[in-house]
């Protein structure tokens, strides 16, 4: 039994892009039925829009659906309704994150992991984000992963495909952060 | 009028391949005593046409006999003025394209329908039109007074033509008084209902005269010639009119029955209307303590589409719904709508409605509600919802609104009962059953008319006296008596215009047609109508009580008194007639009979049967056009006489043919049933009934029953034709020749 | 024919044979390339765990400033990520009107401004467009005869802003391999997203997707698999040993760029116009064969 | 011609315009209709039934022909157009475009003509699912009944073989267009609607999969003059259709292609399924749907579809549709919102439920007002130019015939007015 939350969708309407966009939702399916990772998602997408409406926006956070988006652009381009949904997904994702609801650490850690290379320099260092991103849980796991995934890395590099220099920050990093950070206060607005 | 035949045969598009025209030249000479008959290679070209006309102005030909194509064809070709008789002989589809080319049968074939022709033309006259001694009116009567009614009697004061209003309130405007907005196209916002505007239009209109407070207490008479008996503040007024509309509109559905959904049960559960009138009257409101609501709950279809209540979809209640969440919107920009609902049905553009009512953050719920209860002065629910595929509990809800659906006002609360005929299995103790909605018995009380077969108009199910058909919804059971708005099926204010708009024009229409003693649809423009011969009738009450649109009245003797501008000239009473004193001028029963009369019947040990179709002009007839054009085969010992509809058959063409030694007689009529196609409603179904009376006559002459049947026939059914004769003529050849040949 | 090359992250580091590549085949159509200077990373797909798309649009909006400010000759950016991210950050600037205000005020921050006056293009884009498929046919030397091609486009080269080409059934990238005596083959998983930027945090489920892809390419008698994103490339290349062995499948088909296939036609050499050799899966055993029918093997 | 402004015009020959057509003329007064194709009846001539009835359309068009036929206020013309109007109400000048038929009044339907014409071309009243002779009946029904020749083979010998066929001279190779001014004093417009392109719907891929067909398709496969002579058949391969699945709201509903909803599709499938369960029996039949719209007493036709046990109703706007290449079967994907589950299943042949798109005032001609899809909204503000039918709303068959009503009506006004 599902029960009403009338107020608790303030929060998500303020710290989530485009999500005043659910209410437009007609649950048609169309939305999953385009989605590429469909089958690994406990919630489809329009489901987590009617969750959404009902106000239980743990259910939401704490489900894997929203960390599973690949950006494929198929939903948005295809919903009837014109909705957002990648962007609202990414946006709860987000969200989630931000509660402290992880419900796929890899994907959150990563996604974090790539925005701190943006935030550092401006510009991402495939190699470093990488070994940030093995290292995540310490380094025992880090080592762990980081063999796990030695193969590729080989390869990689063995192909020329690993800038070896580590990449600097732009010339107008500093800038740059003013501006983020100022987006990001923006946003909360 | 002294007749003056010619027959002109065209050989052209493979007749004259076909069959040889001289026999045909001198049968209608030696047979009919016609002494013009001429061929022509290409007889609807202009010289064809200037052979024919020459002999109207030099010999004085006016009854001319065109043996040629189908008379679906070329009718504007074959037309030589009003005071010409002409009959068309159908030697194409019916000949030379089914039937083998120069064969003795084709050519036996060919000659029968040039006799049969002859014959009819022999016998039929011109019409005059019909012209009642009394004054026609070509005023409009407008039953009702809302939104319908006052859209009808606009649109037909804004052509030039008067119109009455009765209303039975006080006060013009009906259920959109109780409005506070329209949800109209282009479907962007809520508009004004502009009740002020169209009464002031109305009253200001000097062709519109209007009575409130008023009912019919009787209409009279006919279309043309009504004469209405106005009650009104004590008195009775009377008018004269030539059409009437019925705007009645609906009622809503009675909230007491819903008890399940917590009416009566708990104050703040109310009904749409109720929230409507609320809105209108200064504010939505919590009945139980006068509060604003925040949280409101619309349970969409609250009866409707739902076997236990209204089993239909009351179309506008979705629409409606989301014009009152816009309303709770409006005085609460804070308060929360929630919308429970089957499917969401907001067809056509009203989709951008829907839309704009999510977008303002009402949310839609797909589900069905199990149970409602109050808890602490405040409502909760509880439903399956669908989309969540869980159940769902709504609480603190204020006001729970209940999408009530609309009830035609011609649907009386209870089913009238009526006596029972005898040995009628459904009747109760006291010997009555129910009253069908088809019968002019059914509906409550409006019009009060004088029928012989009820005061009302006869319903559809549940009582909407809507038309029957897809292709004439305007097609009423009563001729000149249209409906208009939500008395015919539930739809939203702007359909009811454009409906209302439309009723107009069949009324206007009618009066105008009616004034030239002209049919209306479907036998738009005919001037024939029935005549009755009273000395030999014996007041059998069949053709009062067969004729589908109620046209013929009795007197106190039983006589038949017939109305002939609410005749639709479909030659049912006709058929009915076992006295045969009813006919037309140009169809009648001796006219049929003798057609039938001059079919060759040759000697059973020539082996040649002979078969006799009648045929439904209006499905079948083309049905068989179709055929010959798709050039298919079929027998040529079948001969096809076309009736204005089967219900003008006669059974004593039967009788008479069976008698003539004619072998079987099959009847191609339209489908009937729920789903009829009969464009006289009743017209195949009578006709199959009184088949089944036919076994007493054939009884009477020793004849199986297998030689008369009954094949239902689509117009699109033209590939049926070839395997409906060849199945009949198989049976005929298992039955054996009719023994009366040769009597 | 001058355009700003925004290559982005990848294609300095796991996508550089994309970018090596494309230099000498644009360079040869008579095309010029300027870097935007000090240009920042677009976000790709998977900084919305750190950020809201405000700052996402702000951190493209800085490079089309930059742009504009620079000369504004249309972005190129061959990386679908880098472009979509551009593009979709573009389009809503021009059609939003507040939403410009408001990233411009941030931009300002920075001394710069935004008008909305650049364009931004994929490579398949220019090439089929701008460049034309005659001119590219006229620069076929060693033409790609009987060579099938699986041409992949994934998602965000044409989903939703690629007004270029269909966003369902794209038709571009096919052409240009024709145009290069190529056989393109159809397979209906050539819009079936690869995984993108989540392929490596979510690997076991989108080694499915690269699966479906590839097995539905070679069944479709591929002998190749041509793209036009470091990212698909990547992930539809780097990851068929491990599908093989999770999936006891026994898939190897070469994933090579667009550009790649371009260079070999038009002549270039394989190693030092084409970077063949920097293929994780060497395309030369599938593409020599070919040139050998054609009397060529450079 | 007389040029006279009592004269009412109605524009399209469809059940909507010929009922307007009839409606004034049988109230005492003139019109004139001009139709694009060779003939009238418009969409529903290639329908083999209606809802909820199941009869058949000619049934009324026969009735409504036999009105025509009879009445000398209505001349109407065929493959003729409006180019241009101009005026105001009570005061029109319109300018009419005839196309040329190459075939005369003279032809008599005899039928020589096509019988020694060899070239085929795509018959456009199968929407290309038949051949059909270069000189052709367009079918059966056809008012006027004339033959007409396509364009195509104008100027070839196979032309000329044609017309020496010919036995009443009723060919005419030199037809060229005409074009004339008439006055008129109101016009309808009632120019019908025209299918969405199930093209545009690219991620269905029609076009591309020859079993994937659009409700219009399908009423041309049940008809009995129609393909397969009435069998439903899928194309690929002729074979009986035992699976099949509708798709609904395809296009419709949706911001990218139409975002209202088309109000009929609902019931044309529910109609459209007891075709495919009647003619082949052991048929199972899906309509994936979103909404079912089965407004007012329709909902009792819907109620009786229901009833029928191999007729399934899923909910779900289906996301793709692809075809297994051997078969030529087809996979529908989409996700079940009933049950929340993804759904992947494979059918004989598909039919998209295409929605209506309104035939607007695209010509030169005095400003009338339309919502934002084209549709032409009636309003009190401006009069003399009325829409009718399916270019006012997307409706079926009773609604239109309502609708031409009133518009014959306003029209009226519009010339007494004067």
């Amino acid at each position: 039994m599902i029960s009403w939350n009338n107020n608790a969708l303030r929060d998500v309407l303020k710290e989530v892009d485009y999500a005043e966009e659910i209410y437009k939702c007609i649950q048609c399916g169309m939305c999953a039925g385009s989605c590429p990772l469909r089958h690994h998602m406990d919630y489809p997408p329009r489901k987590i829009f009617a969750l959404l409406r009902t106000g239980n926006i743990d259910l939401v956070l704490n489900s894997k659906s929203i960390f599973l988006c690949t950006s494929c652009y198929s939903c948005i381009v295809r919903c009837p309704r014109g909705i957002h949904v990648m962007d609202i997904m990414h946006g709860l994702a987000h969200y989630a994150i931000k509660m402290g609801k992880i419900s796929r650490k890899n994907t959150a850690t990563f996604g974090q992991e790539f925005w701190k290379q943006i935030y550092k320099r401006g510009r991402v260092d495939e190699k470093d984000l990488s070994r940030r991103y093995f290292f995540s849980d310490g380094i025992v796991q880090g080592i762990k992963n980081a063999l796990s995934m030695a193969d590729m890395g080989i390869i990689m590099l063995l192909h020329g495909r690993m800038k070896l220099l580590p990449e600097k920050p732009i010339k107008g990093i500093k800038q740059l952060r003013i501006m983020l950070d100022k987006a990001e206060q923006e946003s909360r607005r | 009028m002294e007749k003056k035949m010619g027959v002109y045969i065209c050989t052209g598009c493979g007749i004259g391949d076909a069959i040889d025209i001289e026999p045909i030249k001198d049968l209608v000479d030696e047979e009919f005593n016609i002494s013009i008959c001429k061929e022509h290679p290409f007889l609807c070209s202009p010289e064809g046409v200037e052979l024919i006309k020459q002999d109207i102005d030099n010999e004085g030909v006016n009854t001319i006999i065109i043996c040629a194509c189908s008379p679906r064809v070329n009718q504007d070709v074959f037309f030589f003025g009003p005071d010409k008789i002409v009959e068309r002989v159908n030697l194409r589809e019916h000949v030379a394209w089914s039937q083998e080319p120069k064969d003795e049968d084709t050519q036996m074939l060919a000659e029968d329908y040039v006799r049969m022709g002859c014959s009819k033309a022999k016998d039929m006259e011109l019409p005059e039109p019909f012209k009642a001694e009394q004054e026609y009116s070509k005023d409009i009567l407008v039953v009702g007074g809302g939104l319908a009614g006052m859209t009808a009697a606009l649109e037909v004061a804004k052509a030039g033509y008067k119109a009455i209003i009765v209303e039975k309130e006080d006060s013009l405007g009906g259920f959109l008084k109780k409005m506070k907005k329209r949800v109209a196209p282009p479907y962007e916002d809520l508009y004004d209902t502009g009740l002020e505007e169209l009464v002031k239009q109305v009253n200001d209109n000097p062709n519109i005269k209007v009575y409130t407070s008023a009912v019919v207490e009787k209409t009279s008479g006919a279309p043309g010639l009504f004469s209405v008996q106005i009650k009104t503040n004590g008195s009775v007024a009377e008018e004269k009119v030539g059409a009437i509309i019925q705007a009645t509109g609906w009622v809503p559905y009675d909230p007491k029955r819903l008890e399940s959904l917590g009416y009566g049960k708990f104050k703040d559960v109310i009904t749409n209307v109720e929230l409507e009138q609320m809105a209108s009257n200064g504010g939505i409101k919590r009945p139980s303590d006068g509060q604003s609501p925040k949280n409101v709950l619309f349970i969409q279809c609250a009866g409707q589409r739902d076997s236990e209540h209204l089993p239909y979809c009351s179309s506008v209640c979705c629409l409606v719904t989301l014009k009152q969440a816009a309303y709770i919107k409006e005085q609460d920009p804070e308060a929360v709508c929630y919308v429970l609902f089957k499917d969401m049905r907001t067809v056509g553009q009203a989709e951008e409605f829907y839309k704009k009512s999510q977008l303002a953050g009402n949310i839609f719920i797909r589900g069905t509600i199990t149970q409602i209860g109050e808890e602490g002065g405040k409502l909760f629910i509880e439903a399956e919802d669908e989309f969540l595929g869980e159940k769902i509990r709504l609480e603190e809800l204020d006001l729970v609104v209940l999408a009530t659906g609309m009830v035609p006002s011609s649907q009386p609360e209870e089913t009238p009962k009526m006596k029972a005929p005898e040995g009628a299995e459904d009747a109760d103790e006291e010997g009555m059953i129910e009253v069908p909605p088809d019968s002019g018995f059914y509906a409550k009380p409006a019009l009060n008319l004088e029928y012989r077969q009820g005061p009302e108009l006869p319903t559809l199910r549940y009582g909407f006296p809507d038309s029957h058909f897809i292709c004439f919804p305007y097609e009423t059971r009563r001729t000149g008596i249209y409906t208009a708005g939500c008395i015919r099926r539930p739809m939203e204010t702007a359909r009811v215009i454009d409906d209302a708009t439309g009723a107009a024009m069949k009324a206007i229409q009618c009066v105008e047609m009616t004034e030239k003693g002209m049919a209306v649809h479907p036998r738009s423009g005919d001037l024939s109508y029935p005549e009755v011969n009273l000395q030999r009738c014996t007041q059998c009450k069949r053709c009062t009580e067969e004729c589908p649109f109620g046209a013929i009245n009795e007197d106190e003797k039983a006589n038949p008194l017939f109305n002939p501008t609410r005749c639709r000239r479909c030659g049912t009473c006709m058929g009915a007639c076992p006295e045969r004193v009813i006919s037309f001028k140009n169809y009648s029963v001796v006219m049929i009979g003798n057609m039938i009369n001059v079919i060759n019947v040759p000697e059973e040990e020539e082996e040649k049967p002979r078969i006799l179709v009648f045929v439904c002009e209006n499905d079948a007839y083309p049905a068989i056009d179709m055929a010959g054009i798709k050039r298919y085969k079929w027998s040529p010992y079948v001969r096809f006489i076309p009736l204005r509809c089967l219900g003008s058959l006669n059974l004593v063409w039967i009788a008479d043919a069976l008698s003539r030694g004619i072998d079987g007689i099959l009847l191609l009529g339209c489908r009937h049933g729920d789903d009829y196609q009969c464009h006289f409603i009743k017209g195949s179904e009578l006709a199959t009934v009184r088949l089944s009376k036919i076994s007493e006559t054939l009884e009477r002459l020793a004849l199986e029953s297998e030689r008369v049947r009954f094949e239902e026939v689509g117009i699109s059914d033209y590939w049926r034709i070839p395997q409906i004769i060849e199945d009949f003529m198989n049976t005929i050849e298992e039955v054996g020749p009719n023994p009366y040949k040769g009597f | 024919m001058k355009y700003f090359l925004y290559w982005g992250c990848s294609l300095e580091a796991s996508g550089a044979n994309y970018l090596k590549s494309l230099k000498p085949v644009c360079e040869l159509l008579g095309m010029e390339f300027e870097e935007i200077d000090d240009w920042n990373c677009c976000g790709a797909s998977v900084s919305y765990a750190g950020a809201r798309d405000l700052s996402i649009r702000v951190l493209n909006a800085r490079n089309l400033a930059l742009a504009e400010m620079q000369g504004g000759y249309d972005i190129i950016a061959p990386c679908s990520s880098c472009y979509i991210q551009l593009i979709r950050t573009n389009h809503e600037l021009r059609e939003d009107e507040k939403l410009k205000e408001k990233v411009n005020s941030i931009l300002r921050e920075a001394g710069l401004t935004y008008n909305g006056t650049v364009n931004v293009r994929h490579i398949v884009d220019v090439l089929y467009n701008d460049v034309g498929i005659d001119r590219i046919k006229q620069k076929v030397t060693r033409p790609l005869s009987g060579l099938k091609v699986a041409g992949y486009v994934g998602c965000q080269s044409v989903r939703p802003y690629g007004e270029y080409d269909s966003k369902e059934r794209p038709r571009v990238q096919d052409e240009i391999l024709k145009a290069l005596g190529a056989e393109p083959v159809k397979f209906p998983k050539k819009m079936q997203c690869c995984g993108s930027g989540i392929f490596l945090p979510e690997m076991e489920l989108c080694m499915g997707l690269v699966k479906d892809i590839l097995e539905d390419a070679i069944a479709h008698e591929a002998k190749i698999v041509s793209t036009v994103c470091p990212m698909c490339a990547m992930n539809l290349e780097l990851y068929q040993g491990r599908i093989n062995q999770l999936y006891n499948t026994n898939i190897q088909i070469p994933i090579v760029y667009l550009t790649q296939l371009m260079a070999v036609a038009f002549g270039l050499d394989l190693k030092e116009g084409a970077f063949l050799h920097m293929n994780y899966i060497p395309p030369e055993y599938v593409i020599k064969p070919i040139l050998m029918q054609g009397g060529d093997s450079k | 011609m007389e040029a006279t402004n009592q004269n009412i015009l109605v524009v399209g020959g469809g059940m909507s315009g010929v009922t307007a057509a009839l409606e004034a003329a049988e109230a005492g007064y003139n019109v004139i209709l001009v139709e694009k194709r060779p003939y009238l009846g418009g969409k529903v001539t290639q329908f083999y039934h209606y809802f909820p009835k199941l009869c058949p359309p000619n049934c009324g068009l026969e009735i409504n022909f036999k009105r025509m036929k009879q009445n000398p206020r209505i001349r109407f013309f065929t493959m003729a157009e409006p180019v241009k109007i101009s005026g105001k109400e009570g005061d029109y000048d319109v300018t009419i475009k005839i196309s040329p038929r190459y075939v005369t009044e003279k032809c008599t339907c005899c039928g020589k003509c096509e019988e020694v014409c060899e070239t085929e071309i795509d018959n456009p009243f199968d929407f290309g699912l038949s051949k059909i002779k270069a000189i052709y009946l367009p079918h059966e029904f056809a008012f006027p009944m004339r033959y007409v020749m396509d364009p195509s083979i104008v100027g070839t010998e196979e032309a000329k073989k044609c017309q020496q066929a010919c036995p009443y001279g009723a060919i005419d190779l030199d037809m060229k267009e005409q074009v004339f001014d008439i006055k008129a004093g109101a016009i309808i417009w009632a120019a019908g609607w025209e299918p969405y392109e199930a093209n545009k719907i690219e991620y269905y891929g029609f076009g591309e999969y020859k079993n994937l067909i659009t409700n219009v398709m399908m009423e041309r496969l049940a008809a009995p003059n129609g393909p397969t002579d009435g069998k439903i058949l899928r194309p690929s391969d002729n074979k009986e259709v035992k699976k099949i699945a509708f798709v609904q709201c395809a296009g419709s509903r949706d911001e990218n292609h139409l975002p209202y909803c088309s109000g009929v599709c609902c019931l044309a499938s529910l109609k459209q399924a007891l075709y495919v369960r009647e003619k082949n029996p052991e048929s199972e039949v899906t309509i994936f749907y979103i909404d079912i719209r089965a407004l007012d007493r329709y909902e009792d036709f819907f109620t009786k579809v229901k009833q029928d046990e191999k007729i399934n109703f899923i909910r779900s706007k289906i996301a793709t549709i692809t075809e297994e290449e051997n078969t030529g079967d087809l996979i529908v994907e989409g996700e079940d919102t009933h049950k929340g589950e993804q759904i992947r299943m494979k059918f004989d042949m598909v039919v998209l439920a295409t929605g209506l798109v309104p035939n607007t005032i695209n010509i030169e001609a005095p400003d009338v007002p339309k919502d934002k899809f084209g549709f032409i909204l009636r309003d009190d503000v401006v009069k003399g130019i009325y829409g009718a039918g399916c270019v006012r709303r997307p409706t079926d068959v009773a609604t239109s015939v309502q609708d031409a009503t009133a518009a014959a009506i306003k029209a009226i006004q519009s010339i007494s007015r004067r």
